[in-house]
């Protein structure tokens, strides 16, 4: 595998992780309002299946988006101006952590509503099917998403029309404070793709590669005409639901655990230095440019201005 | 009218249709049993334009607006049918919480060109579930425009402006106005949303009305001249954006305000027009306002009853007459 | 098996065939006003099914839910009075076809929102779970509906709850002008069970005691505290979507083909003079009860008074 | 009062789901998360009642609100929690058109006692979906009952009244009152439906508000009252019924009517309040009438925009002050 893309890989996977670690604690210093959902410990979803598709290509996400939006190619700066609820951020305030998203990187928009992205999602992968430009869609949605109403009318259109469209499920084992075994009894949630006649696979969600390979041989299905797939990345999620979660519903143990042995950055990281034969100071170099990337981001949106109430009712119509 | 031809409103919105679709190749239908629609609207349409562009779902309504959603978001024109508006409630989280708010929440990287066509009302005994109007519940959702042609003529127009719109479109068609005729020309025209139009003149009262409700007041109207009093009958023809404007000018013309829908009167679209015009225009009302409906009531299947429903010609008239004093 | 059962089975059957096409005549005679759906065809699944279950237990409906309400025991005068829209009519002539309902037989409604039964089914069940009561209910829906995302919702939140709650989906082939190959991929719905865990099988819809089989397995085990099940009954209605229905989407042929070959009803008359040896006589006399029922239910129906304008705000609230 | 005590809304809510389902066995709680609720008012009632009256969901709104029906027709008093008021949406066809409408339908046959409780209103920058006041829609359809209480002592009560009613009912907590706190009787007690409480007397002006509003109409009455202006604070409680007689028997002694809400303005509560008054008091207004809300606009997440989008106690005194003239 060709190690500059593997150091791209890395890159974006500290970058999610800086980024996310540095709203925790901008959020915790009362510069954040608002609900944040963190997806430090999913890193390597996000990473390998945008890893897999184009510029152009399309990304759907969610109340939990922020590393789907960094892997697709948003700015740090942006987004983070976003989250400070400031007029530069990508909605200008208007959006905040639930809705943040850059259409200029093929983000059709982050939605609060659980599962209310899957549906919409088609819609991309239909024009793109109309348009006949090759275009596909990676739609994000979590566990307890796959039990809404949405997630099955949407998987089951995508099959019935053959859309370009790969459902990747980011099963980090709650939905809120309910454990998967709680809100479902399947273990596997591609075990769903069986209702649609579409494939299925799940895959460890931890190993960036994993993930990469998985969503590409799903992208040249759906490149090809194929149709839809579903690809579910078990993961794991370091915070809680929301900052501020008392996280009664899980243990210090299990979280400790998954942070030790499964953090997907950590572990990428010393496979780039054993297996892959990256150097140490290929690895500093890019981390140095990430913490000062968050660092400026921080400032840009500490010093940005806030929305101007005069213009509140813009853009509500065209 | 120039090249005007007596059509039904049916045929009115599937010209729209077929015009718009031959004129962009970015318009585009879905929705359920569109080749064989329930109301014949969009008959034979996939022979002409193809099943690429005439798109059968399965019954999703959910998957059916947020795919139009998205399709809109990237760059198409789709246009929607629900095939009763009271399965409008079945997608009404894509269509209040996505559709109406992702431009403002994205501040205006999105736009949402699409139109969502159904046809709302009563008058085939099809009872509480597939008989409602729920019109007035969308004008309480920002980010939405509605239209309620009560015409073939309005019908086609407003479909034309609607889907050459660059915002979502809720299109309510009464389903007693498929049937109905009216002069409509050949090829293309436009309508504007927020312009009322004035269906008759007057200057003792003025009646507000929509969709099949037009026809009733134009009804009493007759009845009324008949005894010597002239109402102003004024169709605002799309409820977002409302031409108040019209409305209160006529109201200050003729001091006297009775509206009429088929929905609840309670909270319907009278209540907004009526409240506007207590703060609008107080000073010139010479009596009280008068709002008819239906009564607070699911829609009942017996023809006994439904029938007793909605507001009558006879109703409206007794009503101007009422406030006239 | 125990002739009486049998031709009990029978009589079900040949009701309800009996009433639907008395609708359909009075229906074209003018007799009866709005939108009418069909059971004829399907009978053996409604008949077979609610042989399964007693008296006390429940059903949920849809709108093609004559045979279901028949099947479970409700009068045809009253119903054929709700058709004609009449006072003595269950629902006063509120309801109507899509809505015609018997809570004295334990159907808890027919919907008119496809699928919008499923998920109200479930509170039946819970409510028998909480009581510890023991009754199950049977949940008819069609084959357009398994693709509404409440039915997702219901199975799931039925099978995490072990609700004692049978899906018995009837697969006409179409749901409206749809057939299923066009609304769907799969071929045998009851593969859906997998998405959830729970049992799911498909039978011969028109065989009256392979439904009935099928059922009590499900009976059995819902009453046992082990769950839902997922039955998926092949059958067709031999009638458009609704009465005057164009049926542009299928060819005489193919209806003639399901008339001659799989009728239920003779299917099953024909076995229980051969198979089952009884003689003619037993059958005619029922044939001549239900015809002679049916045709009371008529001059019922006809007789009997319209609802008073009156008192139409009746009811809203308790 | 008599054994009261100062809690929050949040504890009152919960307050009146310990002592009712410990009173009557049938009643049970279903919805998302509620073992560990998002704004706590479930926190460890499954504890006291265990899980099978406790029932943790699926994030499955339609499910929810389905079982909750399918329950209550068969004998249960059920309590279903959505989680925000915004995914009401998400399960509006059951609402709209199962449980407003089966009893209807079956003509008395089925009743339908359950409780729908859902948290509304903006404060928390929760934006665009999570901050939303839905309550005026559900004014338009028959066959729902709709609670709006802005104080813990009204929760409480009112709550008990829904879970006993025989009909389904709507109840909105606004999220900013959670963690007010006001006076509120150990043990039993209930308060009506349909009957508004007057939370302040005065003869200049009628203010009418809901929920959380009623805090701003309160603070606006002082403003006022150091200028000379006695404004009367009218609570309605609840939605439908709507008590008007109280309403307009206010209207009747001051003149003058202000209406306050949190959603947005067009098709809100105050245009079915002032609507009722132009018909039924139109004689009796001095003034215009004033009606505030939010503007025509989804919520925004920024507080620097949230801050200005709903009326504040400055901005409900001015209104007065303008109608006053
Ligand atoms: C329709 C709807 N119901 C409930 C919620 C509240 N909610 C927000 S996130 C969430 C959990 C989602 O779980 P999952 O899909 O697994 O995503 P995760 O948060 O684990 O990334 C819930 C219940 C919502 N936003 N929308
Ligand atoms: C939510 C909703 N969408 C659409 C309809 C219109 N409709 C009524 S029956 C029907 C077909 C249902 O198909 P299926 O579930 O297979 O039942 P069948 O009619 O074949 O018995 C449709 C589309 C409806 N009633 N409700
Ligand atoms: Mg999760
Ligand atoms: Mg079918």
């Amino acid at each position: 595998m060709d190690k500059g893309f593997l150091l791209n890989l890395y890159e974006t996977m500290f970058r999610i992780r800086t980024f996310e670690e540095e709203v925790k604690k901008q959020f915790e210093d009362g510069n954040i309002p608002g609900f944040i959902h963190l997806g430090s410990g999913q890193e390597a979803v996000s990473a390998g299946a945008c890893a897999a598709i184009k510029k152009d290509d399309y990304i759907g996400s969610t109340h939990r988006g922020h590393a789907n939006l960094m892997a697709k190619g948003a700015r740090t700066d942006r987004m983070m101006a976003e989250l400070f609820a400031r007029e530069t951020g990508y909605c200008k305030g208007r959006g905040g952590c639930l809705h943040i998203t850059d259409m200029s990187v093929g983000s059709i928009g982050a939605n609060g509503i659980v599962a209310a992205g899957i549906i919409v999602a088609n819609g991309a992968a239909l024009s793109a099917k109309l348009k006949n430009n090759k275009k596909v869609i990676l739609t994000f949605f979590g566990d307890g998403a796959a039990n809404q109403g949405k997630f099955h009318e949407a998987l089951n259109l995508a099959s019935v029309w053959a859309l370009p469209n790969i459902f990747i499920c980011e099963n980090n084992l709650y939905g809120e404070a309910t454990p998967q075994s709680k809100h479902m009894r399947i273990k596997d949630i591609s075990t769903r793709a069986q209702a649609y006649d579409m494939p299925g696979v799940s895959v460890d969600g931890q190993d960036v590669l994993k993930v990469y390979d998985a969503v590409s041989e799903a992208v040249k299905r759906a490149r090809d005409g194929k149709g839809p797939s579903l690809i579910e990345a078990k993961t794991y999620r370091f915070h809680g639901h929301h900052i501020g979660d008392p996280e009664t519903y899980r243990t210090r143990e299990e979280v400790e655990e998954w942070m030790e042995k499964r953090d997907p950055v950590k572990l990428f990281k010393s496979r780039l230095l054993k297996e892959f034969k990256a150097d140490n100071k290929e690895i500093d170099a890019i981390e140095k440019k990430i913490l000062k990337e968050i660092e400026d981001a921080v400032q840009f949106a500490a010093e940005s201005p806030m929305p101007d109430p005069a213009v509140l009712t813009q853009n509500v119509y065209v | 009218m120039a090249n005007a031809r007596l059509i039904t409103g049916k045929d009115a919105i599937r010209e729209a249709l077929i015009e718009e679709m031959r004129r962009d190749p970015s318009v585009f239908l879905l929705g359920e049993d569109l080749e064989q629609a329930t109301f014949g609207v969009t008959d034979g349409l996939v022979e002409e334009f193809g099943a690429e562009r005439v798109r059968n779902t399965p019954i999703s309504e959910n998957a059916i607006i947020g795919a139009a959603i998205g399709a809109a978001l990237t760059g198409m024109r789709p246009v929607a049918e629900i095939m009763f508006a009271d399965f409008l409630m079945d997608a009404m989280d894509p269509i209040v919480n996505t559709m109406a708010k992702i431009r403002f929440m994205t501040s205006g990287q999105a736009k949402v060109p699409m139109v969502i066509r159904t046809p709302s009302g009563a008058g085939l005994s099809a009872g509480a579930q597939h008989s409602q109007s729920p019109e007035a519940i969308f004008m309480h959702i920002p980010g939405i425009k509605i239209a309620v042609p009560s015409t073939p003529y309005d019908m086609k127009g407003l479909l034309k402006t609607a889907i050459r719109m660059d915002d979502p479109v809720l299109f309510f068609e009464h389903k007693m106005l498929y049937y109905e005729g009216g002069e409509v020309p050949e090829g293309d025209y436009t309508v504007p949303f927020g312009k009322a139009d004035i269906k008759r003149q007057g200057k003792d009262v003025t009646i507000v009305a929509v969709l099949a409700m037009i026809k009733k007041a134009l009804m009493a109207a007759d009845i009324l001249a008949s005894e010597g009093i002239e109402a102003e009958v004024v169709d605002p023809r799309t409820l977002y954006p409302l031409d108040m404007d019209s409305i209160i000018n006529s109201v200050k013309k003729t001091k006297r305000l009775v509206t009429v829908e088929e929905g609840s009167r309670t909270g319907g679209i009278g209540a907004e027009i009526a409240a506007r015009v207590a703060e609008e225009a107080l000073d010139y009302l010479d009596a009280p306002v008068k709002r008819l409906g239906s009564a607070d009531c699911p829609i009942p299947f017996s023809p006994a009853l439904e029938e007793v429903m909605y507001p009558t010609e006879q109703g409206i008239a007794d009503a101007v007459k009422q406030i006239l004093g």
